[in-house]
């Protein structure tokens, strides 16, 4: 019994990295904002406020990117429209940053956004009221994407619909809702989409404070959702969700509605999605229906992909792996960026199948193989 | 006026927390009614693929505690009726019975499995990503609902019954190996492991000793006996040697039909059993 | 006709086949034996060549077949039933046994396998995986008779065989054995039908041959040995 | 239209006769070369009330636009292209110029506005020509708006007109003109109406149109009843039309999806690199035109085969190198192709540039079948069709017919089972890839007489592909075809009523909800074996 | 520094890199050029090029970058409005000066940004009035691909042609969306709409990569330019050489330039272009005109500065005066919106335009449309004392920030 009460505790260990993580991230976040509010501009250790936006921007997408890796890596429901429940909750964060602007538009009208003064729109269509509270506005940015997720989801996972025909589904979902965003008619700027910010919650967007807060809230949330996903998913719900992966009949032969346990999930990755948009659109001061296509959906899985699937970190770093490299490729070598990113995704793919978080494991195994090599001898 | 009364009483009638929002609806706990004795009723039931009888009127009455052996030639049909009974596929016709209350037709996988019907596939199937200590966990008889398991503890009872399988299934030694990287055997106990600790009230075991030694199937064969009363056990297997040790009662299936039912001694001599099943020289074969 | 020296074969990290030496006579039916994860699984795909070996050699009549890829050990005559049978399951019976034939360069599937499994015939046109677990393992065992090979590998054949079939897949293998001289390589729990059919014996133990003999010398002694638990 | 033009384009260069012109003619065209575009319309009419026929080859060459002169002084040329080579000729006594580039010459301007009355002018001198399609084309370019003088020729020439079609066509702008003209009498006027009931031509709807608002109330109640009876096969044809577009949109999705029927749906590989692979047909394609300038029509039947090579050898260079690593990988590859696809993007537009490049269509390709005047199936759509159709039933007949196609489903349903049984599953791997890739290949080439030749192509069409393959059901291939002529025809009768963009929504969210009915595509895979 | 920073902003990758590509070209060629003669200010110019990758977000990222970072004197950039937009309150916030120059739908007049494209009313305005008056245009097709330029664009136009007294049924609306392959319905429609007997034309604002299927299913279904003229404003020489134009001569674009307009400025620019590329086949463009005449007005309005400051650059600007390729004198105006003329060509078979009305002069850009009910009160004046980019003329405000 004992020994066994020990197995138990040996064998759980998938989540002991997540607390060191978790402190380097955030200690990490504490010293590139002190840095960058306290230490003056010519110190070698001052980070400048680009930085900051870009982490903190890389941060969302590490957000996004975990949002995938729970439903992919461990529910194996790929999706490929992620992207869709993370621009809604941007949307969300966009229509309250937009409603803050008031008379400070172009064209002055205290109620109308700029977009529907020049297309002529004579009010505020119904589903822009409360918008201008950040509270319901944050709500919307979880209940929305949620709602969608929940219904989506339900539809799909009740039916049955999996494998490559869910994937292709949620494609179809974000391809459907970028189409719609596209429209002008529906409300949302069309493919110019929410820009203009001024400030938010009453701070100006653009002081050094304000994006620093935000780089902060935005790691503080990251952590506190890898620490709750960690969480949830070293439960035994986690081992359901493991099950159902390997093999959906099996788990419901053994009496789990595997459906509801992939709904759910599924809402919560979504919700996830959502906040991580939300956090977004404020750094990056737009939000508009390109990121609803379905190609930045299959990059975040790509992300994902690179930083090793099934583990919660590894999504994390793959999505800020990647996202640096692009920022620097970009920069570096403008006309061939592509070619060093494609060769990246290719390499990794090919040699490291786990992804950067197998890197370790493999040279774990080498290393115990070797010794088991000796040991024979 | 009564239109409106209609479509109220039509939107009352779809939100009905039980029917519609099936996230919502509350677990049934259920008892499964044997007053009659009898704990399954197969009635009249067909199936067919593509116009090839799988099932042909199939009907089939187990005892509450029994230990039935289903035996047949291949493709008799044994695995389609444990799928109709377990809900993977749905029968042209005919009525399923759990109890005298529980239609098992329409109800789906997950709801037959909580009934308390467990089984085990003629292929081992196993969640061979996870441990094996991991598989048995999963197969515990608990609340499956999504936010029960989500805050569950495994209690002590629950480890020591898990202690106790893995030593009943002799993987204590894997017990934290991938249960992908079992052997054909150690799956088919890993199976049986499973099968154990839902602490079912009806188990469906399809052909339990394939690829054990004698050794091995002897003890199944024991496993297997001591299981029946408390539960009721159907078993399908093909290894006449084994049958015998176990059966009381035997049920031969043809073409998707009951051929013969009876001891183990009556079935042995039917002419039709032997023409089309057993062989003619089947005992001295088998030893 | 097959010899192993000194094989050892390793799942990532974990040893399977230690230093493993097996003779196989031409014309012989060896029966391999051995508790369930002493690693015959293991040793027949080795032979086949689907798993990589790390150490030692394998000869088939003095050819290094270690050195060949899987699909050239088919050619070389090395037929293959596989445990749980691997039938592919959206084919149809007939494309299953068509697969093998541009490797003796035939055009239609040997007549013998239809008398030898006649409701095979009848299942032409249904898919493998629709089949029952007995009809695919019948099925299975057909596929690699179209290869005509000179050494048939047949790993627990019997799984889920209806006794007759069973009784049936003895005599299958005897007929072949008489007849064409084939080499059977047979790996089976049961010990009835290994003394049946086997005439040779091989006793395997944590990825060893630990006892071999013919199989009248298959005593309880060994039985106790290496078979019980 | 089009037609016209090209034809009046080929006779210059057959019919070289020499002009003799009065002087005053002359002159008139002499000025033409000094004159603004504003004032042409008017020395047109003069030059027209002064010439004749022989005048035809000088608006003919001003209307193509190849009516020049020489700088210095002013002389008036032709421009004429022979083989791929310019030169120019004097108008008037049809020398050859010798050594004129193009710097010293200038044109003759001619704009919208002049081509239509330069066309008009060409018509009423045409309408005596020994052409029978040139007539029949005079006639119908003038029946819009006769005057009475070209009524009376035209009355003059009737009874004479060999040609049945041309009578026909001359009776119908005759009877437009009588129906319309409230100088005749109401009954020859109601025979007029009824003999244009048959016609589909477009001005005599708009005629009749015109006629309803007619002060004589028996006449317009005719035209009313004429134009009902035109109505309903215009509607009639109108459906045939919209059927076509649909079959159209179809088949481009076909060939789109149709290599990825192979490497996704047989082989299992999440290939985001099928696009490239069509881009890199339709580059061929352009290449091939490069080669071969001066062959364009057929250029195609060159393309075709290269296109194949050029796309299926990549193929086989990306499953040898990439794909072949990653079996029972299948989402990996999904990561690793669409690397591949990033790569061979920016390898296009570091090649050939981020522009688009210019695929010109074979002249048997253009224009369109016009059945009658109100339906017409453009030429290069309709090929297509054909073309997307004749690619799968070769595909279903490799695949159902030769062993590769049984080797490749062995291989894809379990690797080493195959290899045991003898199969050479590198190389089924490496030639089904091939033969994936290379049928993405030629779809490039069909689509390069469609759409843009760029760097995005690809993109343009992978989202729909794998959207087509997976409501057909993933491994079928009859599901494909269904699919892509489903999506096609859904489209474009929605499209109508809803616009393109919404008609696009509604489709996919047709697709979302279609797939709750039926989990595995619109073919499903059946039975225990596709657990 | 040593160096005075150019930066571009440009997608090289992406869906919009078939257009953007050639203008950051277009603005290394210039920086070489004015190497040559000697940089500005006594330095060298450093051209510092990135790629936003059409991704927008990614444009206010790499404009912070280009400012911040590399620390960049000036940014030539952008192309679709809402790249423009993503990078405009990065600009601002960091003092930038940014040129844009692309035709765009106006509403927009910031301090940091000067507009060397065309507005609405150097565009589509005259071209409307071309076809109205040359041609005898009575029905109106506005088809546009479903975004911000055209649909502003388009409901100038509608407002516009109302007022002329155009009928509600003679204006056919029709928006697609982006990169829209299968024109044959449309198509199709167009040809109905245009059969009711009165003269119609197509104006068209279909975006870039939707152009070449849209005038392939043109010429096949036998559209010519005498039945149904279009008029595009997106579709220059650049999208002509990605299509074989022969069944599309005579329809018309409306520009502030065109390749064959012949003057010397112009020779020398197209020399020197395809000297710069390498290939004596490559055409010129609007959009490069307007990089050029940006390019050089920053140029001389650094060296009247005397400094690479942007306010003082801004207020050196402001009447600025630049030769235009195709003739005249382009005149930087208050409103950061230039002076050009504008042209109306017919597409030749060589893939060239042929200028068949020009205006007079040159027309002022108009930053507030007079035809929208929102901003027809609405100016844009960066000189004292107004020094606002949307002065409302009736409540004497300048809403909100400062543009
Ligand atoms: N989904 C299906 N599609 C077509 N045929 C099927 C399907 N499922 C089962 N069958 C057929 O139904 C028959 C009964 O199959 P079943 O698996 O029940 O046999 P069984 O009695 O379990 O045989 P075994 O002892 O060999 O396992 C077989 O002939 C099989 O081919
Ligand atoms: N894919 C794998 N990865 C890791 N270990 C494996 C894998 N497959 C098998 N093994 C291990 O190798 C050992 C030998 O397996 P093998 O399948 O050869 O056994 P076997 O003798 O055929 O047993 P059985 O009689 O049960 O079929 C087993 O202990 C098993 O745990
Ligand atoms: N400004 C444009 N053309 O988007
Ligand atoms: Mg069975
Ligand atoms: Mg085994």
């Amino acid at each position: 019994m004992s020994s066994l009460i020990s197995w138990f505790k040996a064998g759980r260990t998938s989540g002991q990295y997540t607390l060191p993580f978790v402190v380097i991230l955030l200690s990490m976040t504490v010293l590139a904002s002190v840095a960058n509010l306290l230490l003056p501009q010519e110190s070698i250790f001052y980070v400048s406020t680009y930085s900051i936006t870009l982490l903190g921007k890389y941060l969302c997408y590490a957000m996004l990117a975990l949002a995938v890796d729970i439903i992919w890596g461990y529910c194996g429901i790929l999706s490929l429209g992620h992207g869709a429940f993370f621009a809604l909750g941007g949307y969300a964060m966009g229509m309250y940053l937009m409603r803050q602007i008031g008379d400070r538009g172009v064209y002055g009208n205290p109620i109308l956004p700029d977009f529907m003064v020049f297309l002529d729109w004579q009010e505020l269509p119904w589903f822009w009221l409360g918008m201008d509270q950040f509270w319901f506005a944050m709500i919307m940015a979880v209940v929305v994407p949620g709602l969608l997720a929940f219904v989506f989801g339900w539809l799909a996972f009740r039916s049955r619909v999996t494998g490559v025909y869910l994937s292709i589904m949620t494609q179809a979902l974000t391809y459907a809702l970028l189409l719609s965003f596209f429209r002008n008619e529906m409300g949302f700027g069309g493919n110019n989409g929410l820009t203009d910010f001024k400030e938010i919650l009453g701070f100006d967007l653009q002081s050094d404070l304000t994006r620093v807060a935000l780089f902060i809230t935005t790691a503080l949330l990251l952590a506190l959702v890898l620490l709750v996903s960690q969480r949830i998913l070293s439960s035994r719900l986690g081992k359901v969700t493991l099950a159902v992966r390997d093999s959906e009949a099996r788990t419901r032969f053994i009496g789990y509605r595997t459906e509801r346990y992939k709904v759910w999930l599924f809402v919560y990755s979504a919700v996830i999605a959502g906040i991580a948009g939300a956090l977004y659109v404020p750094q990056v001061g737009i939000i508009n229906p390109g990121e609803f296509s379905p190609i930045n959906s299959i990059e975040i899985v790509i992300w994902v992909a690179v930083g090793g699937r099934g583990t919660l970190i590894g999504a994390i770093i793959g999505a800020l792996l990647v996202n640096y490299a692009k920022t620097r490729f970009t920069a570096i070598m403008p006309d061939g960026w592509l070619f060093a990113l494609g060769a990246l995704f290719v390499l990794v793919t090919l040699f490291l199948p786990k992804g950067l978080i197998g890197l370790y494991g493999q040279i774990q195994s080498k290393r115990q193989a070797s010794v088991t090599q000796e040991a024979s001898k | 006026m009564k239109a409106i009364d209609q479509s109220i009483q039509g939107f009352r009638e779809t939100f009905r927390r039980d029917l519609v929002w099936p996230f919502l609806a509350p677990e049934k706990i259920t008892n499964v009614d044997v007053s009659n004795q009898m704990i399954l009723y197969v009635e009249g039931l067909n199936l067919s693929f593509d116009g090839f009888k799988a099932l042909n009127d199939l009907n089939l009455y187990i005892k509450d505690g029994e230990l039935r052996c289903l035996i047949g030639a291949n493709g008799a049909g044994k695995t389609t009726l444990m799928d109709v009974i377990t809900g993977k596929t749905t029968p042209d016709s005919g009525s399923v019975f759990f109890g005298q209350t529980h239609n098992l037709l329409s109800k789906d996988e997950a709801d037959i499995a909580q009934l308390g019907i467990g089984r085990k596939f003629q292929k081992p199937t196993v969640f061979e990503e996870q441990t094996v200590f991991d598989n048995l966990e999963l197969s515990l008889k608990t609340d499956k609902r999504v936010i029960q398991t989500l805050f569950s503890r495994l209690s002590p009872t629950e480890m020591d019954r898990i202690d106790e399988v893995l030593n009943i299934i002799g993987l204590k030694e894997q017990c934290f190996m991938k249960a992908g990287a079992l052997s054909h055997g150690q799956k088919q106990w890993l199976e049986i492991g499973m099968l154990l600790v839902s602490d079912p009230r009806l188990l469906l075991i399809d052909e339990p000793v394939a690829g054990m030694t004698a050794q091995e199937t002897e003890r199944t064969a024991e496993l297997l006996t001591s299981l029946a009363g408390e539960r009721t056990v159907i078993v399908v297997e093909h290894d006449m040697e084994f049958v015998r040790s176990i059966a009381r009662t035997v049920t031969v299936l043809h073409q998707g039909s009951v051929l013969a039912e009876g001891s183990m001694d009556q079935i042995q001599s039917n002419q039709d059993v032997i023409q089309v099943y057993l062989g003619e020289d089947a005992m001295e074969a088998e030893l | 006709m097959i010899s192993m020296k000194k094989v050892s074969q390793l799942y990532g990290g974990t040893q399977i086949l230690w230093d493993l030496d097996l003779d196989i006579e031409p014309g012989s039916i060896t029966c391999i034996m051995g508790r369930n994860g002493v690693g015959k699984t293991t040793l027949m795909k080795a032979i086949m060549g689907l798993l990589p070996i790390k150490r030692g050699e394998i000869l088939m009549a003095q050819d290094a077949l270690h050195k060949q890829s899987a699909e050239q050990r088919a050619y070389a005559g090395i037929g293959y039933v596989p445990q749980g049978r691997d039938i592919f399951p959206m084919l149809t019976v007939e494309e299953n046994l068509r697969i093998g034939l541009p490797v003796k360069k035939r055009k239609d599937i040997p007549e013998k396998v239809f008398e030898l499994f006649p409701v095979l015939k009848e299942m032409l046109h249904r898919r493998g995986g629709d089949l029952s677990g007995g009809q695919q393992q019948q099925l299975a065992i057909g596929r690699a008779l179209v290869l005509e090979p000179k050494v048939l590998i047949l790993d627990e054949p019997n799984e889920g065989i209806q006794p007759n079939i069973v009784k049936q897949i003895g005599d299958v293998i005897l007929k072949l054995n008489a007849e064409e001289n084939l080499t059977v390589i047979l790996i089976e729990q049961k010990l009835g039908f290994a003394r049946r059919v086997g005439k040779e014996f091989r006793l395997m133990e944590k990825g060893r041959i630990v006892a071999a003999d013919k199989m009248e010398n298959l005593n309880d002694e060994l039985i106790k040995q290496y078979l019980a638990v | 239209m089009n037609r016209i033009l090209r034809l009046c384009l080929c006779f210059l260069v057959l019919t070289i006769p020499s002009l003799s012109l009065a002087v005053e003619t002359q002159s008139l065209l002499q000025q033409l070369t000094k004159a603004k575009l504003s004032q042409m319309p008017n020395m047109l009419e003069q030059l027209e009330a002064q010439g004749d026929e022989t005048l035809l080859p000088i608006f003919r060459a001003w209307l193509g636009g190849n009516l020049y002169y020489k700088r210095d002084d002013r002389q008036l040329l032709v421009k004429q292209k022979i083989n791929s080579s310019t030169l120019y000729v004097d108008a008037f006594n049809q020398q050859v110029q010798a050594d004129l580039t193009s710097k010293k010459v200038r044109k003759i301007k001619v704009n919208n506005k002049l081509r239509g009355l330069l066309r008009g002018t060409i018509a009423r001198l045409q309408l005596t020509s020994k052409n029978t399609e040139l007539r029949q084309a005079a006639v119908r370019e003038l029946m819009a708006d006769l005057d009475a003088e070209t009524f009376n020729t035209l009355e003059d020439l009737y009874p004479n007109e060999p040609n049945a079609s041309v009578q026909e066509m001359m009776q119908t702008a005759l009877s437009l003109y009588v129906a319309k003209d409230s100088q005749h009498s109401q009954s020859v006027r109601l025979s007029a109406i009824e003999f244009l009931a048959q016609s589909l031509e477009n001005d005599v709807r708009n005629g009749l149109i015109e006629l309803t608002q007619d002060t004589n109330a028996v006449v317009a109640s005719a035209a009313q009843k004429a134009l009902n009876k035109i109505n309903q096969s215009v509607e009639r044809y109108a459906f045939v039309d919209q059927l076509f577009f649909g079959l159209s949109l179809g088949s481009v999705l076909l060939l789109a999806s149709i290599g990825l029927a192979i490497t996704f749906g047989v082989m299992g590989v999440i290939n985001m690199a099928h696009g490239e692979m069509i881009m890199l047909g339709a580059y061929t394609t352009y290449v091939v035109q490069l080669i071969m300038p001066n062959y364009i029509d057929y250029s195609i039947w060159v393309a075709i085969p290269a296109a194949f090579l050029v796309s299926g050898l990549m193929g086989v260079v990306i499953e040898r190198l990439v794909i072949c690593r990653l079996h029972g990988r299948p989402l990996e590859t999904l990561l690793a192709t669409f690397g591949i696809s990033l790569i061979l993007q920016q390898l296009v537009r570091t090649i050939f540039s981020p522009l688009n490049r210019q695929v010109s269509t074979p002249s048997w390709m253009s224009g369109s079948w016009e059945i009658n005047p109100v339906l017409s199936l453009t030429l290069n759509r309709l090929y297509i069709l054909a073309f997307a159709l004749l690619v799968f039933i070769a595909l279903v007949l490799i695949l159902k017919k030769s062993a590769l196609g049984l080797n490749v489903r062995a291989v894809s349903q379990n690797r080493n089972m195959a290899k045991a049984m003898g199969v050479k599953t590198e190389w089924v791997d490496a030639m089904t890839f091939g033969l994936g890739s290379g049928i993405a290949g030629i779809a490039g080439v069909a689509l390069s007489q469609l759409t843009n030749v760029g760097p995005n192509l690809g993109q343009a069409y992978i989202i729909d592909s794998f959207m087509v393959v997976v409501f057909g059901g993933v491994g079928n291939l009859l599901g494909t075809l269904v699919a892509a002529f489903t999506l096609g025809i859904a489209n474009k009768f929605l499209e109508p009523t809803t616009g393109a963009v919404l008609a696009a929504i509604l489709v996919l969210v047709f697709i979302i909800l279609f797939i709750q009915k039926r989990p595995k595509g619109l073919f499903p895979q059946k039975g225990r074996a596709a657990e | 520094a040593d160096t005075i920073k150019v930066g571009v902003l440009h997608s090289l990758s992406g869906t919009m890199a078939i257009s953007e590509t050639t203008l950051k070209d277009t603005v290394l060629m210039m920086v070489e050029e004015q190497n040559k003669k000697g940089g500005l200010l006594g330095k060298k110019l450093e051209a510092v090029v990135v790629d936003p990758a059409s991704n927008w977000p990614l444009f206010a990222e790499k404009a912070r970058e280009l400012l911040t970072e590399d620390q960049v004197d000036v940014i030539f950039g952008c192309w679709t409005s809402v790249s423009r937009k993503s990078v405009l309150p990065v600009i601002e916030e960091l003092n930038g000066l940014m040129f844009y120059p692309v035709q765009y739908e106006g509403e927009e007049s910031s301090y940091n940004v000067f507009y060397t494209g065309a507005a609405p009313n150097q565009q589509a305005i005259p071209a409307v009035n071309y076809l109205k008056d040359e041609l005898g245009v009575e029905r109106w097709v506005l088809a546009g691909t479903d975004y911000v330029y055209p649909r502003t664009t388009n409901k100038i136009l509608e407002a516009y042609l109302k007022d002329m007294g155009v009928a509600e049924d003679d204006i056919m609306i029709n928006y697609t969306p982006f990169g829209h392959s299968d024109w044959q319905s449309i198509v199709s429609d167009i040809k109905k709409f245009g059969s009711a007997g009165k003269k119609t034309a197509v104006v068209s604002t279909i975006n870039g990569d939707a152009n070449v299927p849209f005038y392939k299913e043109l010429g096949n279904q036998g559209i010519s330019s005498e039945d149904i003229p279009v008029v595009a404003f997106s579709v220059g020489e650049e999208e002509l050489s990605g299509l074989d134009t022969a069944p599309l001569v005579g329809h018309l674009a409306a520009w502030n330039y065109f390749q064959s307009v012949e003057t010397d400025e112009n020779e020398e620019f197209i020399t020197k272009w395809q000297a710069y590329t390498k290939n004596p086949e490559r055409v010129t463009n609007d959009p490069m005109e307007a990089t050029f005449i940006g390019f050089n007005m920053w140029a001389n309005a650094v060296t009247e500065a005397g400094t690479t400051d942007v306010d003082a650059v801004e207020k050196a600007m402001i009447g600025q005066e630049t030769p235009n390729l195709t003739g005249g004198i382009a005149v930087m105006n208050k409103n950061h919106h230039l002076s050009k003329p504008v042209l109306i060509g017919e597409i030749q078979d060589d893939g060239q335009f042929e200028t068949v009305w020009e205006t007079d002069g040159v027309v002022p850009g108009d930053a507030w449309s007079d035809f929208l009910p929102g901003s027809k009160d609405l100016v844009a004046d960066w000189t004292d004392p107004l020094k606002c980019g949307n002065y409302n003329t009736e409540t004497k405000m300048c809403s909100g920030q400062n543009y």
